[in-house]
C-alpha cells in the first residue's frame, strides 16, 4: 500500500542528482568504514563500531536531497550519515578514535558524532530515540518560521519501539516537516526483520496518515528522488514522510562479531545481499575515469582523515567533566 | 502585599517567563484546559501554539522537547502525575541529561519539566503517589523542590531560564501553601541555594519541599526545650552543600526528613555527605518514607507510610543534647 | 477499512445474548457508579473515583462474551468491568471505601480493584500499561496447553501509548489469544479523540495485521456480539482482535471535575451523547415487569453493598507495609 | 575443582534453573544467536517456546514478562544495555514492583531483570555506561550485584526463585573473572546476606560488584599498615545491615567504594545508616562516580569517572588510625 506518488519521480521542485557527488558519497562512506574497522582491529579505536558498509547509498541519496541548512538525526550504525551530510572525514575519524580534536572532542565517539554547525543533531545509541527529537527540532524550526527539514534516520528494528510510534503521531498530527528514514538492512542484530515486524513497515506509518514508499535502497539516484520527494512535502508544511529504504548489511552488526561469530546469517545469504552494491551501482553511472579520479581523491581523504585523527591528542583526564552542564555548574567529584 | 498561592505562584512564573521570553512554551496533557490549574489562563493569553495539549505519548512529547530545546526553544512540560516521569525516564535521564557532555558543549537542552502535586494527592494510591525526587538527585538532573509560594515562582522561574534540563517537584502537601508577598519582589531564586528558613543553635533540621512546614511548626513546638534551626536546601542537585555545612559548624546535631523512599533516597545522602565532611558531635538521623515504599489506598495506610511530625519531634529529640530536655 | 467480519453477527461458535443478563450488568454497573459518586460526595471515598456511567454496554457485553476462566485486565475508568466479571459488588464498594474487606484489603482503591479468583488480573492507573500485561497473562495461558482468552480495556487515550503500540506488534506476532478492547467514548481527560488520534483507532490495530472492528459501544448486544467473533478468534489460537467500541462519558473525566468544572464540552454536546444510553437501549429488550424486578434486585443488592463498606473495618495502620514483598522480606522503616 | 568464569555462571544459573522448573523462560534480544553469550545453547537445549527473541520493545517485553509471571510463568529477561532499563522503568518500578501490595497480596511477579556488562563495557560511552543500581535499592525492587562466578551463579538461581521481581546487574568489570569451584558445590545465594571477603580488624571497606576484586587487592597492597576487612554486600536491596553493623563493631572504620553516581548512590546510603545507627570512630568515606557522571566516549576520560584503586587506598588511609602509619 505504499503511496504511489512517492514511488514516482522526484517532485519537479528537486534538483537532479548529480551522479558524480553520489558516487563520492557513496566512495567515501566506503572507504572511511574499512579505514575505521582497520583501526577497530589495531586496537586505535575503543570499543569498536557499528559499520555502514553497504548501506551507503540511503545516506547518499537522501543527505543530497537536503539543504545545507536542514537537519539530521542519526543511530548507532551512524557514520555514513554524518559523512553525507558533510562532516569533515578528519574531525569524523577522531572523534571515533577518541581526540580532542574530533566532532564532539573525543566525548561522543562513534555512537555520538555530532555537528551542530551543519545541522547533524547527532547520532543516538538508543534504538528509536531520536526520531522524537528530530521531530522538535522540525517543530521548532517551524515555529521560527523557517522551512528547514529535518531528516530522522533508524533501522527496521526501531519501529517496534513505542517512542517512534508515538512520534509518527505527533509529527502526523502536527504536520511536522521531518522525513523518517527506516533503514530495511533485513536485521535486528541477529533478528531478521520478518520475524520482529508484524504487518508491514510502511503500513506502520501509513496508519497515523503519514505516506510511505518503499525504495530500493541500494540505488542512490532512487533514494535521492523518493528523498526529494518527500523534502519537498515537508517543506511545503504538508507534513511528514516515511521512507523504507530496503537495504543490505555487508558487515557485522557491530566490530565484536568479528571475532565472537554468531551464527544468523549464512554465507549464501551474505554473497546474495552483497550482490547488489551501491559502489558498483552508482559507479556504472559514471566515465570509468572519472570514477577512478573520485577514488582517488577519497583515498587521500582517508589517509589525511586517519594521520590527522592519530596525530591528534587525547584528552586530559582532568577534562572529564567538561562539558556536563552548559552553564558550568560543577559537579562534585566521585571521593571528597 | 498579596496572598499568594503555592499553585498561583507557579502559574504566575510560567507565565511571566512567557511574556519574557517568546522561546517558552508549555506542552502537556490537558495543559489547555489546565485540569491541573497550573496552565490556567494561558492559553487565552499567549495561544494555542504556546500552550500545547499533547496525546498521551509521554515518550515522546519528552523527546520533541528535547529536539526542539536543541533548536533554540524553552519548553516546560507538565506531568500529570510523578510516575510518568517514569515513562519519559530515558529520555530524561540518557537523552537530555547527557546530550551536552557527549556533543562536548555543542548543545544544550534548556527544557523544564514540572511535577505538580508530586507525593501522595490523596487516595490515587500506589501508581500515583511516588516522590522520586532522589532519582533525579543520582542521576545528575538539576532538581528542584520548592516549599513555598515564593520559592516556588523564583525556582521555576530560574529553572525555565537554566539551560540544562531541569526538573521541579511541586509537592502535593505544599500546593495549598499561601504566603503575603509582594508581587513586584517575586524572582528568580539561584538553584543550589538553600535557605535558613529558622535560625537555631541546637540540632539542624533539613526538610525537603511541603515538610519544611512541618519542621518549622515542630521547631515552634519542641521550642523550650531545644532551638532548631531549619535549612531548605530548595535544589537537591545542586545542593547547598556549603549552606549545610555552615549550620552544622553552628548545631553540630543533624535530622534531615524526607518524603521520598528510604535507601538511597536524598536524605540518606545528606548525612552520608555530612558524616564525611562536616561537623558533626553526636549521630544524625532521618525520617522518610520506608524501603521500596507503595502507598497504599486507604487514608490511615496512605499516611503511615509517610513522615510524620510526631517522628520528627521524636528524631530531633534523640538527636539533641540530653535528649532535649533542658 | 472495519474488518467487514468482525463487524457482522457473532461466530456461530457464541451464544445468544442473554438480554435479562445484559441489562442486568448495566443497571448494576449504572447504579454502583451512581453510588460510589454519592460516597465520594459525602467523604467517604478518599480520593474520588473515574465514573464510568455511560460506558456500561462495553463492560457488560464483552463479559458477557468470556468465559468464566477467562482473564480480564482493567483501566483506571474500571469499576464496570471488574463488576461484569463478576467481582462481588459489596466487596468491590468496600474496596473503593479502602476498608479490610474489600478486593484488595483496601491496599488498591478505585484504580487498582483486582479479584485474581475470577480473573481479573486488576485495573491500572497508568494509560496504556496493561496492555502487555494482560498479552503475558494471555501467552502464559497457551504455554500451559489452555484455550482461555484475555480481554485487555483502555481508553482511546492509550492508542497513542508507546506500550499499547509495541504490545500490539508482539501479540500479532505471537497470536496471542487475547482481545484489545478500546473504549472510544470521544475525551481522553479534556482532549477529543479526533485532535489525539491521526489516522484511526482501527488502523493503528491493522497496521500490525490485527483486525479491528468498530462496534457500537452503547448496545449491549452490539458488543456481545463482536466480542464473541473476537474472544472466538482468540480461542482458536489465530491471534488477537481489536474492538472499537464507540461510547461516551456521561459523567465527569474523575469525579474532581464536579467541583472545578473544566470546560472542554457543551451542555448541548453531554446532551446529544447522553441521547442514546445503554440502559435504555438495553431495558426496551425487556418486558417492563423484568426490567422493573431487575431494578429492585440491584437496588437491594448496592444497598447491600454500600452497609457492607461502611460497616467494614479501616486497616490498621501498623499493617501498611504488609504484601510489599511476596515473601514476606521485611522493609526498614522511615525512621530508625 | 573446574575454573568457572563469571558469564559462564550466569549462563550455568540460567540452565539450571531452566532445567529444573519447566516455568522458567528466557525473553530479551537476540538471546537465540547469545550475542553477550549468557543465552549461550540454551534455544537448542530447552527449545524456541521457552526461549523467545523479543523485538526492539523493551516496554511491551517487560509487562509481557510481569503478565506471564502472574499467570505462573518466571520469565528472566536480559536486556543488552543497562540504559534500557530506563525505557522499562515504569514496567518494573511502577507496575511489576507494586503489584503484590495493590493487590493485597492476591499476586506476585517473580520476574528476573538481568544485565549483563552493566557499567562501562570499554569504549559504549554515554548512554550505554550506566551503572544505575542505586536507583532500584530506592524503589525498592531486589537488587542484586554479585561480585564473583560463584555468587553470580547463586544469586541468579536464587532471583529465578524469587516470588517477586529482582534486578541482577553483572558488573562489565566482573564478567571476565574466572574462579576455581567444585561445580556440585554452587548454590543458591540467599538476598540479603553479605559475604566477608577478607576479615580484618583496622578499617571495613564495603565494596560493590566487580570493585570487591580491587579492595581486596587494595588490602593486600596496604597489609603491612592496615588490616583492611572487606565486606561485599552481594544485595543492595535488601541488604546485610546486620552483617555491616558486626563488622563496624570490629572496625569502627569504614570506606565504601561503589561504580555508581555519588549523591543518593548506595554508598551514600551505607554511609548515612552507618552514621545513624552503627559504631563509627572515625568519619566514613566514599569512593564512587561524580554527581550526574556522564562517561566520556574517550577511554582516558571514562576511566577518570571511575572509582579507582589509587583513590581507594587513600581514602583507606584517610580513614585509618594515623592515616595508615604504623
Ligand atoms: C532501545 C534499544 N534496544 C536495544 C538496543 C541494543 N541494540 C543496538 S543496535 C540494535 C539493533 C538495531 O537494529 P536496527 O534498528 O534494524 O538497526 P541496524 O543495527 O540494523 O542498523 C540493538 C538491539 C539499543 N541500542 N536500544
Ligand atoms: C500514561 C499516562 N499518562 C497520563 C495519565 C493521566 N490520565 C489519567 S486518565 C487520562 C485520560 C485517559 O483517556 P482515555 O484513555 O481515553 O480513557 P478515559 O479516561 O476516556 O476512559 C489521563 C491523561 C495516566 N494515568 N497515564
Ligand atoms: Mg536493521
Ligand atoms: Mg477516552
Amino acid at each position: 500500500m505504499a503511496d504511489p506518488a512517492l514511488s514516482g519521480p522526484a517532485s519537479p521542485s528537486s534538483q537532479k542528482p548529480d551522479s558524480a557527488a553520489l558516487y563520492r558519497t557513496v566512495r567515501l562512506i566506503r572507504r572511511f568504514e574499512e579505514r575505521a574497522v582497520e583501526l577497530v582491529h589495531d586496537g586505535q579505536i575503543f570499543g569498536g563500531i557499528h559499520p555502514y558498509t553497504g548501506q551507503e547509498a540511503v545516506a547518499a541519496g537522501t543527505c543530497a536531497a537536503l539543504r545545507p541548512d536542514d537537519l539530521i538525526t542519526s543511530t548507532h550504525r551512524g557514520h555514513g550519515h554524518v559523512l553525507a551530510k558533510g562532516a569533515d572525514p578528519a574531525r569524523m575519524m577522531a572523534e571515533i578514535a577518541g581526540r580532542t580534536t574530533g566532532l564532539n572532542a573525543g566525548r561522543g565517539g562513534s555512537m555520538h558524532a555530532a555537528d551542530f554547525g551543519i545541522g547533524i543533531l547527532g547520532a543516538n545509541a538508543i534504538v528509536g530515540a531520536a526520531a522524537p527529537i528530530a521531530t522538535g527540532a522540525a517543530w521548532a524550526a517551524r515555529c521560527a518560521g523557517s522551512d528547514r527539514v529535518v531528516m530522522t534516520y533508524f533501522g527496521d528494528g526501531a519501529v517496534s519501539q513505542g517512542v517512534v510510534l508515538e512520534t509518527f503521531n505527533l509529527a502526523a498530527l502536527w504536520r511536522a516537516p521531518v522525513v523518517f528514514v527506516c533503514e530495511n538492512n533485513g536485521f535486528a542484530t541477529t533478528t531478521r526483520t520478518d520475524d520482529a515486524v508484524a504487518g508491514s513497515i510502511t503500513g506502520r506509518a501509513e496508519a497515523f496518515g503519514i505516506p510511505a514508499a518503499r525504495v530500493d535502497g541500494m540505488d542512490p539516484e532512487a533514494v535521492f528522488a523518493a528523498a526529494g520527494t518527500a523534502i519537498a512535502r515537508a517543506r511545503r508544511s504538508e507534513g511528514p514522510t516515511l521512507l523504507e529504504c530496503v537495504t543490505y548489511r555487508y558487515d557485522a552488526h557491530h566490530t565484536w562479531e568479528h571475532a565472537a561469530r554468531p551464527r544468523y546469517r549464512t554465507p549464501e545469504e551474505v554473497d546474495l545481499g552483497r550482490s547488489r552494491d551501491p559502489l558498483e551501482i552508482q559507479g556504472a553511472r559514471l566515465p570509468e575515469a572519472r570514477r577512478a579520479q573520485i577514488d582517488a581523491e577519497i583515498e587521500a581523504v582517508l589517509e589525511e582523515a586517519v594521520r590527522f585523527a592519530l596525530d591528534s591528542p587525547h584528552p586530559d583526564p582532568a577534562t572529564a567533566l567538561d562539558y556536563l552542564y552548559a552553564d558550568g555548574t560543577q559537579a562534585r567529584a566521585g571521593v571528597a | 502585599m498579596t496572598v499568594l498561592s503555592y499553585l498561583k505562584a507557579l502559574n504566575r512564573a510560567i507565565a511571566d517567563e512567557m511574556q519574557r521570553d517568546p522561546a517558552v512554551c508549555v506542552f502537556g496533557e490537558d495543559v489547555r484546559a489546565a485540569v491541573t490549574n497550573v496552565t490556567a489562563g494561558l492559553v487565552k493569553r499567549f495561544g494555542d501554539a504556546r500552550v500545547l495539549d499533547m496525546p498521551i505519548s509521554e515518550q515522546a512529547f519528552t523527546g520533541i522537547a528535547t529536539g526542539a530545546a536543541m533548536s533554540g526553544m524553552r519548553p516546560l512540560i507538565e506531568y500529570q502525575i510523578p510516575a510518568l516521569l517514569f515513562l519519559a525516564f530515558e529520555q530524561i535521564v540518557n537523552q537530555a541529561h547527557k546530550f551536552s557532555l557527549m556533543t562536548g558543549g555543542q548543545v544544550s537542552v534548556p527544557v523544564t519539566y514540572l511535577i505538580p502535586s508530586s507525593g501522595s494527592r490523596d487516595g490515587w494510591a500506589g501508581q500515583h503517589s511516588d516522590h522520586p525526587y532522589s532519582l533525579f538527585a543520582h542521576i545528575g538532573v538539576k532538581t528542584a523542590v520548592p516549599a513555598t509560594p515564593a520559592d516556588a515562582y523564583g525556582l521555576l522561574a530560574t529553572a525555565i531560564r537554566d539551560d540544562d534540563p531541569v526538573v521541579v517537584f511541586a509537592p502535593a502537601g505544599a500546593m495549598g501553601r499561601r504566603e503575603d508577598v509582594d508581587l513586584s519582589q517575586l524572582a528568580p531564586v539561584p538553584l543550589g541555594v538553600g535557605r535558613v528558613h529558622r535560625v537555631g543553635t541546637d540540632v539542624t533540621v533539613v526538610a525537603i519541599g511541603h515538610l519544611v512546614q512541618a519542621a518549622l511548626e515542630v521547631a515552634e513546638e519542641l521550642a523550650e526545650t531545644v532551638d532548631v534551626e531549619v535549612f531548605d536546601p530548595r535544589t537537591l542537585h545542586p545542593f547547598d552543600w556549603q549552606g549545610l555545612a555552615e549550620s552544622l559548624e553552628r548545631t553540630g546535631r543533624l535530622v534531615v526528613i524526607d518524603d521520598s523512599n528510604r535507601s538511597c533516597g536524598i536524605g540518606g545522602e545528606i548525612l552520608a555527605t555530612a558524616a564525611e565532611e562536616m561537623h558533626l558531635v553526636a549521630p544524625p538521623k532521618r525520617v522518610t518514607r520506608p524501603d521500596g515504599a507503595v502507598l497504599p489506598f486507604a487514608e490511615g495506610l496512605d499516611r503511615a507510610l509517610q513522615p510524620t511530625r510526631e517522628q520528627l519531634r521524636t528524631a530531633i529529640q534523640a538527636v539533641a543534647k540530653n535528649g532535649g530536655a533542658r
